[in-house]
């Protein structure tokens, strides 16, 4: 599946178009750098005429290949482990590595992201445990990590609330002069197609462009928001939004992890300068189901899905290594040992992972605490203990 | 007579269905309700057979979907909003309770807004954050607004299509953890003969202790009632039906008789309906009560990540022992 | 005060440019067909290249003409008796005269408005008798019209929910099958500058979008909510938004009642023949404070009001008509008695609004009603009925 | 000692300067709160004195504002923000309830949202539609929220600091009809000796019935107190101060004194703080209950129209009168 369909090479570098589609998924202007079929492209010219390249070592690509793999076989543990009743829930990003791995990458270590329930490859690369959404998804916590130790904010799972968490938090980093230089600080904010349509979204993009705030917004356009295509959101491209609010937007193809990884750079850079938000839109397709709860075939063909396999962000970048011999067999076979080995001890451990005792849901309600809480608590301990006793 | 049995989901659905093929003026809109039929498949099937001018695929923004609802009701129309679980119905809050709620009032009665949101609420299902929650008391404390919830399918058929035909606007919390559970639906019996939208009713009779519920506890009350009974009480079991306006007249004369009552609810207690209950309860029984009204209910803390809801919603041993602690007072 | 300033003409077409103003209100390009002196543009063009021209009558310009004196001589009045404690607060149109009534004119029979708190001037076009807002800002009921009668639905108070409104309403036009024809009907939905930053009204430009839905976006830009002058919402036109949503979106002059009526006529009757929305932007000034309860003295300078008294909507029109012979000194006359006399009118029939009676606030609550509120108001009336017992 | 006499506005004002002046990471932001300093002037001269950067004028958006001050607090900010009126902080309702309340407990404690929400409540000032609303149980219904409010200039001096200085995030209701009343304020007392955030206090004591209010009903429920004293009634008025979590001791030490109980607020009876304060106190002092808790509130519509808002909000002769009921049980 992680495999690059041989196939691909015949249908050329864009998929037929589908007709069921309307202008907001036309033919893409999208900034691309790696084809579906592992060619490289120098440079590509974004709509503003901003000259979009990649310089990297083999090393580096071989570790962008390395990351992607990675993340896509930890991804598809965490679904199979939902299938096995170990999780609640899983949202998978399953088609999304090169957009999520490229924006990832892009950000500097002093860079902070906000994202929303499905950036397990974000989050990858900000070097959290992928253990770490596991336990919200097991339902064992609402969300494990640090957002400040890692710059990586919890998940959001209420649409677009966290764009303007974002914005308040670039605001602040303007705020506290970290904006100007080279090693400034820039925020990036995560959102789906389905997300553009929330008045919070919007009211983001206002803030950060009204208060020039060191923002890039990263809109991952996967079609789809559940069931609902693309059109139900807009009838003109998802990027061309930022327009209207006075900031840059551009669409890259976020199956390609060198334009995601150059894109992104480029916008948190003019970010951290001082240059304000933009707007990127990461063209890609949710491969699988929204989450473990949904039935894809109830609303999308199968040949939609088919033309995307063809657009593989993994195989692309399996065939360009493999074509500029920067990476060979032997180099693929241990990047799948990695991640299967990885993928076995991320299972260990969720099976391992404690239920919460009870009372601990009376925890961290206040920071300050509550005198009534701690009463409630007192009275249901209480309470459990006259069962314990009853079982003795 | 067509009586069948059915899930509480699929009696909601048929409803649904009765009400688009009675009343041409009726929609249905919200996220993912057409081809998928929403996530919980509550409108399964509507859209083919209704089209996509009556069973409407929304954008994904909460405020749109009932900003857009009150226009089209002021154009005529009766807008059956979906919101897709009880957590994401707070962007739509504004449009809820400064605009939905007052129009009527506002416009001294020129405007009607004749409206039902469906919210599937409560928890119990394993969800992650913001899927389980019981925001009824944000609605019922809102004036011009009505607040129904119905807890079994006889009156899930039944309850949703009064909510449609009423010209009030109306908050239709539906069990979510009681969706797949079944029971007799009689299909034909007309609708102007039926038990009244914004009434209780007693489910069980009982002499010792009034407990009332609604919604997805109502059936732990029932199960509370018969284990009470097993040790000998007799628990009489109401089912509230109506949240806002609330319908107590029968629930008095019952504590009168009882002179027990316990409320069971999953929002947090703190300003839940057990409060306005147990107030109102104690001023119209205040010398038949044995004991204070109690309060069985979700605990004042978010709700909690789900390997721990089963301790924190109510459940038939908290019933019971709240009960007990009516008779130990 | 409704007079044309002299002084005016020497100024040229555009006033001195506002340093203080970022690129949101650099100099506009906007639709004009009337100079701030008088002179007539026979045609002008949008940013989409469509032309706009009126051809008015000597008569219609004349009742234009008309429509603005009496719509600025009642909002007078009415802040006239707010200062005097009869009204609880009044939020004039002072300045928005033009974008009112050439907006409000534009209207056909069978087409419906949306208006914010301070379209009097387009309630007075709809026919409703202008007393009726006064009710509301006396304190005396919250709306008093038939929104369906007239077509014009009960102010808004909160910001931008009724461009929702209006969108739904547009969407129930569309299937109620009502557009594609020129007897079509079309829908208009007023805010204002401050308006645009809130969800309400970008979810309203997502759906009306996305339905296509005859509607048109009239935002009144008079370059301030209540203290925040325009950069606070935006950094680029505000007609600009709309392309971000996928509609077109012009600016237009909003002191110039030909250029609003041409440019709002001609987005109506594309909205009916089923061309779906667009924005427009009236670029305007609010003359006065917010409401009689703000005192704009502590956030503008007087130079600022003065440049823009230089583009008086009312004196233009009289310049032109005067110019062109299309009236005369009798006819300006006699215009300003009628204003008078239905102002002393209004003044009189105000006075005599009587107080509601303290039971009707348990009126109209449910349309079915509520035995738990009947319950309510008989308390409250044997208390009331205590009191007279005792005043006896 | 500098003892000043100011209205409570001005006491608001000068407790937010001293929180600007002794927090650099003190950030105020809302709609018109610069230049204009607010439209009630309660941030009068502060963005003149701490610049744009503390006193930061916003967009027009509810959600906005309270949305990027969770991302300021996130970033290590303590963000005030300023909703304009009652009626405008639904739009932020989302961002309020799901986000701000509940990030702590998500996070497990690692992320602390230390944020206060200023409105601006109640009505009695004769203003149009949506200025004149009590929202506190929509927010104190909210775990994770805590809700307090003040009475007069002293308290409002003192309250808007210890908020300020609080880790928790707090709505902090503001009486705007008591904005212009003055008395006197201790500007120099340590904040560390002042009297506890979350404790309601007596303000007036009494032997024969204890009466509740808060907010802009203080003053009526001591108007009520005197004018009960002529005929020979002592009312001991108690100032609740903290909506949530409720401070309830001293109350239940009264009742058990005075066994009569009456709940004097704004807003709306039904699901209002007064239920649930009558269920709690119902339960705590069952048998020192001579008549059950009584509830002087405003009524179960939508706020009024102005011209009859005094007959729509608690008086002196309602609270009287509620007074003689427990009397007459
Ligand atoms: C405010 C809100 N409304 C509804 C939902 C339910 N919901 C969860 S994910 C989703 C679709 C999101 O689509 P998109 O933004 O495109 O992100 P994707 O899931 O495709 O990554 C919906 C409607 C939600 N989480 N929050
Ligand atoms: C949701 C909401 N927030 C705040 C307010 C308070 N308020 C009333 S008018 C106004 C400014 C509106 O500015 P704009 O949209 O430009 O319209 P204008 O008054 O200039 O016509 C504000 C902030 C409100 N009415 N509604
Ligand atoms: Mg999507
Ligand atoms: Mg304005």
């Amino acid at each position: 599946m992680a495999k690059g369909d041989p196939a691909v090479s015949s249908r050329g570098r864009r998929a037929a178009p589908r007709s069921r589609r309307a202008a907001a998924t036309a033919e893409p202007e999208l900034v691309q750098l790696l084809t579906p079929t592992g060619e490289r492209i120098e440079s590509a010219t974004g709509p503003d005429g901003t000259e979009y390249r990649v310089d990297f070592t083999d090393e580096e690509y071989r570790g962008l290949y390395r990351d992607l793999v990675l993340v896509r076989k930890l991804d598809a543990e965490a679904t199979a482990l939902q299938r096995q009743g170990e999780l609640g829930l899983w949202a998978s990003l399953l088609g999304q590595e090169a957009a999520q791995v490229g924006s990832g990458r892009a950000l500097r270590s002093q860079d902070m992201a906000f994202p929303t329930y499905r950036e397990h490859g974000v989050l990858y690369c900000r070097g959290i445990d992928p253990i770490m959404p596991l336990g919200l998804f097991r339902g064992v916590d609402q969300g494990g990590w640090d957002p400040n130790e890692f710059k990586f904010n919890m998940y959001t799972i209420v649409i677009g609330a966290q764009t303007l968490h974002a914005t308040g938090y670039a605001m602040g980093v303007h705020m506290d002069g970290k904006t100007g230089t080279e090693d400034g600080e820039a925020v990036i904010a995560y959102f789906g197609d389905g997300a553009t349509s929330q008045g919070d979204v919007n009211e983001a993009f206002v803030w950060a462009s009204v208060f020039n705030a060191p923002l890039v917004f990263f809109c991952q356009n996967n079609q789809y928001a559940i069931s609902e295509p693309l059109e139900r959101q807009t009838r003109v491209p998802l990027y061309r939004r930022a327009g209207g609010f006075g900031f840059p937007g551009v669409r890259v193809d976020g199956n390609d992890v060198l334009a995601s990884y150059a894109v992104t750079r480029h916008a948190l850079d003019n970010a951290r300068l001082g240059q304000g938000p933009s707007l990127i839109e990461a063209y890609t397709y949710r491969m699988g189901a929204h989450t473990t709860s949904d039935d894809p075939t109830r609303y999308r063909i199968a040949s939609e899905v088919e033309a995307w396999q063809a657009k593989d962000p993994i195989a692309r970048m399996k065939a360009f290594l493999d074509k500029q011999q920067i990476a060979d067999d032997a180099f693929f076979a241990e990047v799948d040992e990695q991640a299967r080995a990885e993928a076995v001890h991320l299972r260990e451990r969720v099976l391992e992972l404690p239920d919460p005792a009870p009372v601990s849901m009376f925890d961290h309600v206040y920071p300050h605490g509550s005198p009534e809480l701690d009463a409630q608590r007192a009275r249901f301990s209480t309470y459990l203990e006259s069962f314990e006793g009853s079982a003795h | 007579m067509a009586t069948e049995t059915l899930t509480l989901g699929k009696a909601l659905n048929t409803g649904l269905r009765r009400a688009l093929e009675n009343d041409p003026k009726v929609v249905i809109m919200g996220e993912d309700v057409g081809k998928l039929g929403g996530v919980f498949r509550i409108t399964d099937g509507l859209q083919k057979d209704f089209g996509d001018q009556r069973v409407i695929d929304t954008p994904l923004a909460e405020s749109g979907i009932i900003g857009t609802a009150v226009g089209l009701a002021i154009r005529g129309f009766r807008p059956i909003c979906e919101i897709q679980f009880d957590g994401f119905v707070y962007p739509a809050y504004d449009q809820i309770v400064s605009q939905v709620a007052k129009m009527h009032y506002r416009s001294q009665g020129k405007v009607t807004i004749p409206m039902v949101i469906r919210i599937p609420y409560g928890g119990g299902i394993g969800a992650v954050e913001h899927h389980s929650e019981s925001p009824e008391a944000y609605f019922a404390h809102t004036a011009g607004l009505k607040v129904v919830t119905c807890a079994n399918p006889q009156d899930a058929y039944v309850m949703i299509q009064q909510a449609i035909a009423s010209d009030d606007p109306i908050v239709f919390l539906e069990p979510k953890r009681r969706y797949w559970e079944k029971g007799p639906v009689d299909l034909d019996a007309p609708l102007s003969g039926a038990y009244p939208l914004h009434s209780a009713r007693v489910v069980r009779p009982g002499t010792d202790a009034t407990v009332l519920a609604y919604g997805p506890m109502v059936r732990t009350a029932l199960d509370a009632a018969t284990a009470a009974a097993e040790d000998g009480r007799e628990l009489e079991v109401v089912d509230l039906r109506t949240l806002s306006p609330l319908d107590l007249t029968a629930v008095y004369e019952s504590v009168r008789r009882t002179g027990r009552c316990v409320v069971v609810h999953e929002a947090p207690g703190n300003l839940g309906l057990g409060s306005e209950i147990a107030a109102r309860v104690t001023e119209e029984c205040f010398y038949s009560l044995e004991s204070p009204v109690l309060r069985v209910t979700g605990f004042d803390t978010p709700y909690p990540a789900s390997r721990v809801e089963e301790e924190y919603l109510p459940d038939l041993d908290r019933v019971l022992d709240a009960v007990d602690r009516t008779f130990g007072w």
